[in-house]
């Protein structure tokens, strides 16, 4: 039994309309301890919902089926109150806008030596020793704790909010787009920075991005996701190269390397609306190798043909199911294996 | 200090404020058709000679801008010139006044502004629910009520039950022992329709700001992370969203300090409390120059110094403005 | 907006340009509508009134205070005029007055608004520092001497109001015309030669003007409630019927002690109800014109669970 | 409801005297009634005490305090005759030059001191000095005075250069006031007789008095608390003590007296609230006042706007048109009497009662005006002088409220002789002002009010020459009726100044300066508990007239 195995999970949104938009389609997935997992697709497939519903933090309008069994127990049961005891003890977040995720208030030191007050320590000095630690652990000198966070620059206000993360020694951490809003030098300090604490500290993690070449660099599995639901999942080598959806295979054809040899090719169309029903293959009409059964049946997330080369290789493709599979294409470019 | 020259241009502001209040208090009262020597007229017997000492005793024979600059002399003194109608110094008595005005508006204010806070973060964590609507529509009612109005009604309804005019019943500590708890809880007592009225009236607008900014704060990233950090709603509003949600109230305050004097006016009138609000009008039906100069000198001071203490408030509440 | 509000497609449909922003805010929020629906309803009464008006609001047509009968619905007031006519053609007077008072103050706060967040420098420091007086002054004291050195006439109440009320217009639209002035295709028109008229007309009132009406129908209720007030301290003609001076006879011949409540209550619930129009209606506009209320991450409601929904046996 | 210390302080400085007996209250002086003694007099009032400074205070019922604060020679009884007070007995020189006083024997101030004829002098002569300075509001009771000297403790003899018809009536409204107290004030330039607040001391102790009561707390514009004062030489008064207590407004007044805040409320009662206090068990006493309300036409010969005003038709025509009924049952819910002469009925033996005012008949009016030759022009107007006959009506705060009523049913009857007026608001300073500008040549209509005091001298004064600029708000002059008015001020004996009186008044009435619209009678409540009140014709029971009710008042 994994660490986090999250089973079947839905979020649905009701609009003011009346309207209800289904966001998260029965996403599922297993975490180890020290195991990074990526979860990959273009923006509005649902991938910060599904890490929020891991820990409950949903608007009001939001509703969830489902289940998150952190050690067995599944702790999105009761709703609200039973998943909160769980928040930052044992699942904490590390959000993209860095820019306002901090309170602009409070001084940085205050903000992380809260959840410590509050789960672990009950002396605000030791609170206060402990948030100059994790601080230095991220880089940032422990004298800054007194500072706000307009003082920060976007690099140190991500590394604070990481360290905040780790205050009370979650088991995973879920990062949602962390580097997004940082430039590519301080985007690699804080990738590293990630990698050394999960190997070091046995955090899990759960890295939100559409940036693929980052999944590919820390990640030893990934998980694509398109319209609400995974389309695939693999070991990040096979999921590269061994590509079984069309989808996937698209989406790396769609993302520039540093060597820009290959021709860039955009997918057409736009993923589908989430708040109508869909027939078939949610990625049907943008997909290049579309067979009968699309049409009708919607493709459920099963185990391929495996290689009989470690981790399970899953997919949800009519195609799959027939035994071949779309001609993969050539290796990704060097910069593609990590 | 962080910021320090921020602090001295606004004080700059405030004193250069202050002296064209003083400037066009000063003339607005030269307009005034009549002075009180005219005011005098139907005196009996007030013979010329009298009116003409008077025309002395007060400098209205001098030209305006000499009677200016006499002005300001006596002013840098602190002397603001005596009361026409009751030879008294007008310091003293305006000051006499500002003592019985600013328990009830004090109060009347405070109470404005905390009830207003308290309904404004309730309805917004309860956006969308009967009590949002209700405590919503309420405020604004409350806000509509014209203050003379919901004075008369509280005078009707309550007037039974709570004493309607007046700060005391002076009778009890002159015809028999009274202590001074006794005196207070009796001023106390004719302190609650005054300043209920005023709370009334000045709430409403507290509610409608607080909620909105509330509304706005909730929707901020760092409301998440409080809440991602395994805080109960109750402490992500009172650590996070409230401090935040504040900001706006400050500016508020010190804006809407001159439509609190404009209340204090209609409710010193309606329950007769001996007040600067009382004292101005009678200053302007007597045409009494050197109160109503004084009053409207206090009253623009007091509006200033209100701005700016709610300037430094918002500056030292906001880290990030740098000043 | 936070990332899950652009997932969760709450954004619906953006209206074409700030009119129709306007439209959909008041078809959107009942408070609006009812607010919206208010106002007019008092217009159309006021314009009705010499029509509608039961009883002539100079002649007597019952008794001093005499109570609300068959004939006199709303009984009569210390002179024996009918209490619901005068509400009636009270009303007229006060939306002219609020409406005229308000006109002004918008025409004088908007073109300083313009002129010193536009132009800055020395006229915006010279014209700050008047609006600050303006603001700094109590307003109900500084309408008293005006008021009392002119002379209680119609047209010197409209004149203190607007006076009054060109202040706070001023300071809301500076604010705005130097937010918008910042903006790169203001500084690009500049760039390519166009004309201060042409920026502030093409450019700057389209953003400004619905802010503006936003602040007009605010200023309305402020206006309102000033009259009444004047009224009340007897500033206005008495000579005159307006809601205010309904409300100050009343008080001056002690309706309260000759318990003739239908002298008060009538008057002041209309005034309450047309503010609390004018107020419902410009909270919405500001509502429909501040995008920035986003999605709420805190709320009493929770997010509701179900039961688990059907999967295929072997999917993970 | 507008502060209205103004009108009412003329009541100060005439002479007094009180109405007819028909008015008073049954009980008379001895207090033969029963009930308990002791207790204390709530009063309320809308009129604040503006200063305990007899130099400056100008609200009457500062003069009321002072009438039971210092000692006076003479008071009015029941009957509205000249009674002893201080002084016991007096009598005139055969010149009418010089008048001698016999004072109380052995009286003393509260706070011991001997009180004497020398103080009666002393208070004269230090006056005197200043008569034409800070003293000024005390000129017009010293006229034509030379001087004042005590030969013993208790005589004082006070010298005229001419005889002067109302010293007693002076002499009534003269405190006498205690030297210890006075005398640093009435130094050089006299500038601390104005400035000195004339308060009980910060210790807590009365002020000096020489009369019933003794002041023990003031605070301006809300109370002025007063105990018996023990040194007193006067009869004892049943109650304990009273207080004086100050509303903003009439509704405020009244719910205090209806809540028991209250026991008993003066003078402007408002008359709407009458009914519904009598429902509630209250005891309400109306009586004829003599304050008056006065629609003014400027009868300035060298008017330079509207002459027609000037012509006695125009202005008999407007007097037909007046109702006075219709005025009294709306304005004042009848609880005022028609007006006629500027002598009020309730003056008592003054009034000429052979003054009958002119019926309410629009037919003889229009009938007039045609006669006259102005015709009726276009829009319902007559024409006079080329244009409309439409007049503004200058129309000062002190008559919201009733005055408001009465302009509207003028308005509606001169509109229906082809006569406009409009009201033209103002406050007090701004209609004075409007009326004398540029010597009374310029305003056509006004209305106003007068309440003198009883002695018919200062309301006969008003419309003398010698008051234009001053007291005169109508800019009537002439010169016969000034010689009358001079002659009338010097005749002693009673019967004479009586007939000549009559003759000015019948004099004036022709003239037409004013038509007096009504005698608004006082209006006073007092809860049921109490009795003993001695109602007056000037603001009723409580009034600066003589000592009598708040001696005889008790619970009942």
């Amino acid at each position: 039994m994994s660490l986090i195995e999250v089973r079947d999970l839905n979020v649905w949104f009701t609009l003011p309309g009346g309207r209800e938009l289904h966001a998260v389609r029965g996403v599922g997935f297993d975490l180890d301890a020290g195991e990074r997992f990526g979860l990959v697709g273009e923006s509005g497939c649902g991938k910060t919902t599904t890490i929020l519903a891991m820990m409950g933090l949903l608007p009001p309008n939001a509703s969830v089926a489902g289940e998150v069994r952190l050690a067995g127990t599944n702790i999105l049961a009761g709703g609200e109150d039973t998943v909160r005891p769980h928040r930052w003890t044992d699942l904490a977040m590390v959000f993209q806008g860095a820019m306002n995720a901090l309170n602009p208030v409070c001084t940085v030191g205050a903000q992380i030596a809260e959840p410590i007050l509050l789960h672990r320590e009950s002396s605000a000095a030791a609170a206060r020793k402990r948030a100059g630690e994790l601080l230095e652990l991220v880089g940032i000198p422990a004298g800054s704790a007194a500072r706000y966070p307009h003082e920060f620059s976007g690099g140190m206000r991500q590394r604070a909010a990481i360290a905040m993360a780790l205050a009370c020694e979650p088991k995973a951490l879920l990062a949602d787009e962390p580097t997004t809003a940082l430039d590519v030098m301080v985007q690699a300090q804080i990738l590293d920075l990630l990698v050394r604490l999960s190997d070091e500290l046995g955090l899990a993690l759960v890295l939100v991005t559409h940036d693929l070449p980052v999944v590919a660099q820390i990640c030893q599995r990934a998980g694509v996701m398109y319209a609400g639901e995974i389309v695939e999942t693999a070991a990040i080598d096979d999921l590269f190269h061994a590509t079984r959806h069309p989808y996937t295979r698209l989406l790396f054809a769609a993302t520039p390397d540093l060597y820009g040899d290959e021709q860039v090719v955009s997918i057409p169309g736009a993923p589908p609306r989430l708040d109508e029903p869909v027939t078939g293959c949610p990625f049907r009409p943008r997909c290049d190798s579309v067979i009968g059964r699309c049409e009708r049946e919607r493709p459920l997330l099963r185990l391929a043909g495996g290689d009989g080369s470690g981790a399970a290789h899953a997919v949800a493709c009519h195609r799959d199911d027939a035994g071949g599979s779309g001609a993969p294409r050539a290796a990704m470019g060097a910069g593609g294996t990590p | 200090m962080r910021g320090g020259d921020y602090v001295i241009r606004r004080v700059g502001f405030a004193l250069l404020t202050i002296f064209v209040a003083i400037t066009i208090n000063f003339f607005l009262f030269r307009v005034l058709p009549g002075t009180v020597v005219t005011d005098l007229a139907r005196v009996p017997h007030a013979t010329p000679q009298l009116r003409h000492a008077l025309t002395v005793q007060f400098g209205l024979d001098k030209p305006k801008w000499e009677q200016y600059l006499i002005y300001l002399r006596e002013l840098a003194r602190g002397n603001m010139g005596i009361s026409f109608a009751t030879q008294q110094p007008v310091s003293q008595l305006l000051l006499n006044d500002l003592k019985n005005t600013i328990p009830m508006v004090t109060i009347g204010t405070l109470g404005a502004i905390v009830v207003g806070i308290a309904t404004g973060i309730l309805s917004a964590w309860r956006r969308g629910s009967v009590s949002d609507h209700l405590s919503t529509n309420l405020a604004i009612a409350f806000y509509a009520f014209p203050t003379q109005f919901l004075g008369l009604m509280l005078l009707i309804l309550l007037g039974g039950l709570l004493p309607t005019s007046g700060m005391e019943n002076p009778y009890a500590g002159v015809f028999g022992t009274q202590s001074t708890v006794a005196r207070l809880q009796d001023i106390g007592l004719h302190l609650i329709l005054p300043a209920l009225t005023l709370l009334l009236t000045l709430y409403g607008e507290f509610t409608l700001i607080m909620r909105s900014s509330m509304l706005e704060t909730l929707g901020e990233d760092y409301v998440l992370t409080a809440r991602a950090k395994g805080l109960t709603d109750r402490r992500v509003i009172a650590r996070h969203a409230v401090r935040n949600a504040l900001l706006p109230i400050a500016t508020l305050v010190a804006l809407s300090i001159g439509w609190i004097v404009g209340g204090a006016i209609l409710v010193e009138y309606i329950f007769s409390w001996p007040g600067i609000g009382q004292a101005l009008w009678q200053a302007i039906n007597q045409r009494d120059y050197p109160m109503l100069q004084g009053g409207f000198l206090i009253l623009a001071i007091s509006v200033v110094v209100v701005n700016l203490l709610a300037d430094l408030a918002y500056f030292k509440l906001d880290p990030r403005i740098s000043g | 907006m936070s990332a899950i509000a652009t997932e969760a497609g709450l954004a619906g449909t953006v209206p074409r340009g700030r009119a129709g922003l306007i439209r959909q805010a008041i078809t959107e929020r009942k408070a609006a509508a009812l607010g919206l629906g208010i106002i007019v309803f008092f217009i159309i009464l006021a314009v009705a009134a010499p029509l509608i008006v039961p009883y002539s609001t100079t002649a007597r047509s019952c008794a001093v205070f005499a109570p609300p009968s068959a004939s006199h619905w709303l009984g009569c007031d210390d002179g024996g005029i009918d209490m619901l006519s005068e509400i009636i053609s009270g009303g007229q007077i006060s939306l002219i007055i609020g409406f005229a008072a308000t006109l002004i103050a918008m025409l004088i706060g908007g073109g300083v608004g313009i002129a010193s967040g536009y132009f800055g420098r020395w006229l915006d420091i010279m014209l700050m520092r008047i609006t600050d007086y303006l603001l700094v002054i109590p307003d109900l004291a500084f309408a008293m001497v005006i008021a009392d050195v002119w002379g209680p006439s119609l047209s010197h109440v409209i004149a203190v109001i607007a006076i009054l009320e060109w202040a706070t217009t001023a300071r809301i639209i500076r604010a705005q015309v130097m937010s918008v002035k910042e903006r790169v295709y203001i500084k690009r028109a500049r760039s390519i030669g166009a004309g201060h008229a042409r920026i502030i007309g093409r450019h700057i009132l389209p953003q400004v003007g619905p802010l503006l009406m936003a602040n007009t129908v605010l200023t309305v209720a402020v206006a309102i409630y000033l009259e009444t007030a004047l009224a009340f301290l007897g500033l206005e003609d008495p000579s005159t019927t307006t809601w205010g001076t309904i409300l100050e006879h009343a008080f001056d011949r002690a309706a309260v002690s000759a318990g003739a409540w239908w002298a008060i209550v009538p008057d002041g619930l209309v005034i309450t109800l047309l503010i609390m129009g004018c107020f419902l209606l410009g909270q919405a506009i500001e509502d429909a014109l501040n995008p920035r209320l986003r999605v709420a991450h805190l709320s009493s409601r929770r997010w509701a669970l179900r039961p688990l929904a059907g999967r295929g046996p072997d999917a993970i | 409801m507008r502060l209205r210390t103004r009108r009412i302080r003329m009541a100060l400085a005439a002479p007094l005297a009180l109405a007819t007996a028909a008015a008073v209250a049954s009980c008379s002086a001895s207090g033969a009634g029963s009930g308990s003694s002791g207790g204390v007099l709530h009063i309320g009032t809308t009129y604040p005490i503006d200063s305990m400074n007899p130099f400056v205070a100008q609200s009457d019922y500062s003069y009321a305090v002072y009438e039971y604060v210092y000692p006076q020679l003479v008071q009015y009884n029941a009957r509205l005759g000249i009674a002893p007070d201080f002084a016991r007995s007096w009598s005139v020189s055969p010149d009418g030059k010089s008048w001698t006083f016999h004072t109380v024997p052995h009286a003393r101030w509260s706070d011991g001191t001997p009180l004497t004829a020398a103080d009666v002098a002393w208070t004269i002569n230090e006056v005197m000095k200043y008569k034409n300075g800070p003293a000024g509001q005390w000129a017009g009771l010293l006229e034509h005075m030379t001087g004042a000297t005590a030969p013993n403790p208790t005589t004082v003899v006070i010298r005229y250069s001419t005889p002067v018809a109302n010293v007693l009536a002076q002499m009534q409204s003269m405190s006498v006031l205690p030297r210890q107290v006075w005398a640093p004030y009435f130094t050089g330039k006299g500038s601390g007789l104005k400035t000195f607040p004339n308060q009980p001391p910060a210790n807590g102790k009365p002020m000096v008095s020489g009369g019933p009561f003794e002041l023990v707390r003031y605070k301006a514009n809300q109370y002025a608390l007063f105990k018996r004062n023990p040194n007193w030489w006067g009869p004892k008064p049943k109650i304990e003590g009273f207080g004086l207590q100050f509303f903003s407004n009439a509704d405020a007044m009244v719910q205090a007296l209806k809540d028991g805040q209250v026991d008993f409320v003066g003078e402007y009662t408002p008359p709407t609230a009458v009914a519904a206090l009598k429902k509630a068990g209250f005891a309400v006493t109306t009586t004829p006042s003599i304050s008056m309300k006065t629609f003014i036409i400027n009868t300035n010969p060298h008017k330079t706007t509207h002459r027609e005003l000037l012509d006695p038709r125009v202005r008999e025509a407007i007097e037909y048109a007046t109702d006075r009924s219709q005025i009294i049952k709306t304005a004042w819910l009848g609880l005022a009497a028609p007006g006629s002469t500027i002598i009020a009925p309730a003056d008592g033996s003054w009034h000429d009662s052979g003054i009958k005012a002119l019926p309410f008949d629009l037919a003889k009016a229009n009938a007039l005006l045609n006669a006259a030759g102005y015709k009726m022009g276009p829009n319902g107007m007559r024409i006079a002088g080329g244009h409309p006959m439409s007049y503004n009506v200058i129309f000062p705060p002190d008559e919201r409220g009733t005055g408001d009523r009465t302009f509207q049913i003028m308005q509606s009857d001169l509109a229906k002789i082809g006569i406009s007026i409009s009201q033209q608001n103002m406050d007090d300073s701004a209609t004075f002002n409007a009326i004398s500008h540029d010597s009374y040549r310029t305003f056509d209509m006004a209305m106003w009010d007068w309440v003198p005091p009883v002695d018919p001298d200062f309301m006969l004064s008003v419309v003398t020459c010698a008051q234009l600029g001053n007291n005169s708000d109508s800019g009537y002059c002439n010169s016969a009726y000034d010689r009358m008015y001079a002659k009338q001020s010097t005749l002693i004996s009673t019967s004479a100044r009586r007939a000549l009186i009559g003759q000015m008044q019948r004099y004036l009435y022709a003239a037409k300066p004013y038509i007096i619209l009504d005698y608004p009678d006082i209006i006073e409540a007092h809860s049921p508990k109490w009795t003993g009140f001695v109602v007056a014709p000037v603001m009723g029971s409580v009034n600066s007239l003589s000592t009598q009710t708040l001696l005889q008042v008790h619970q009942s």
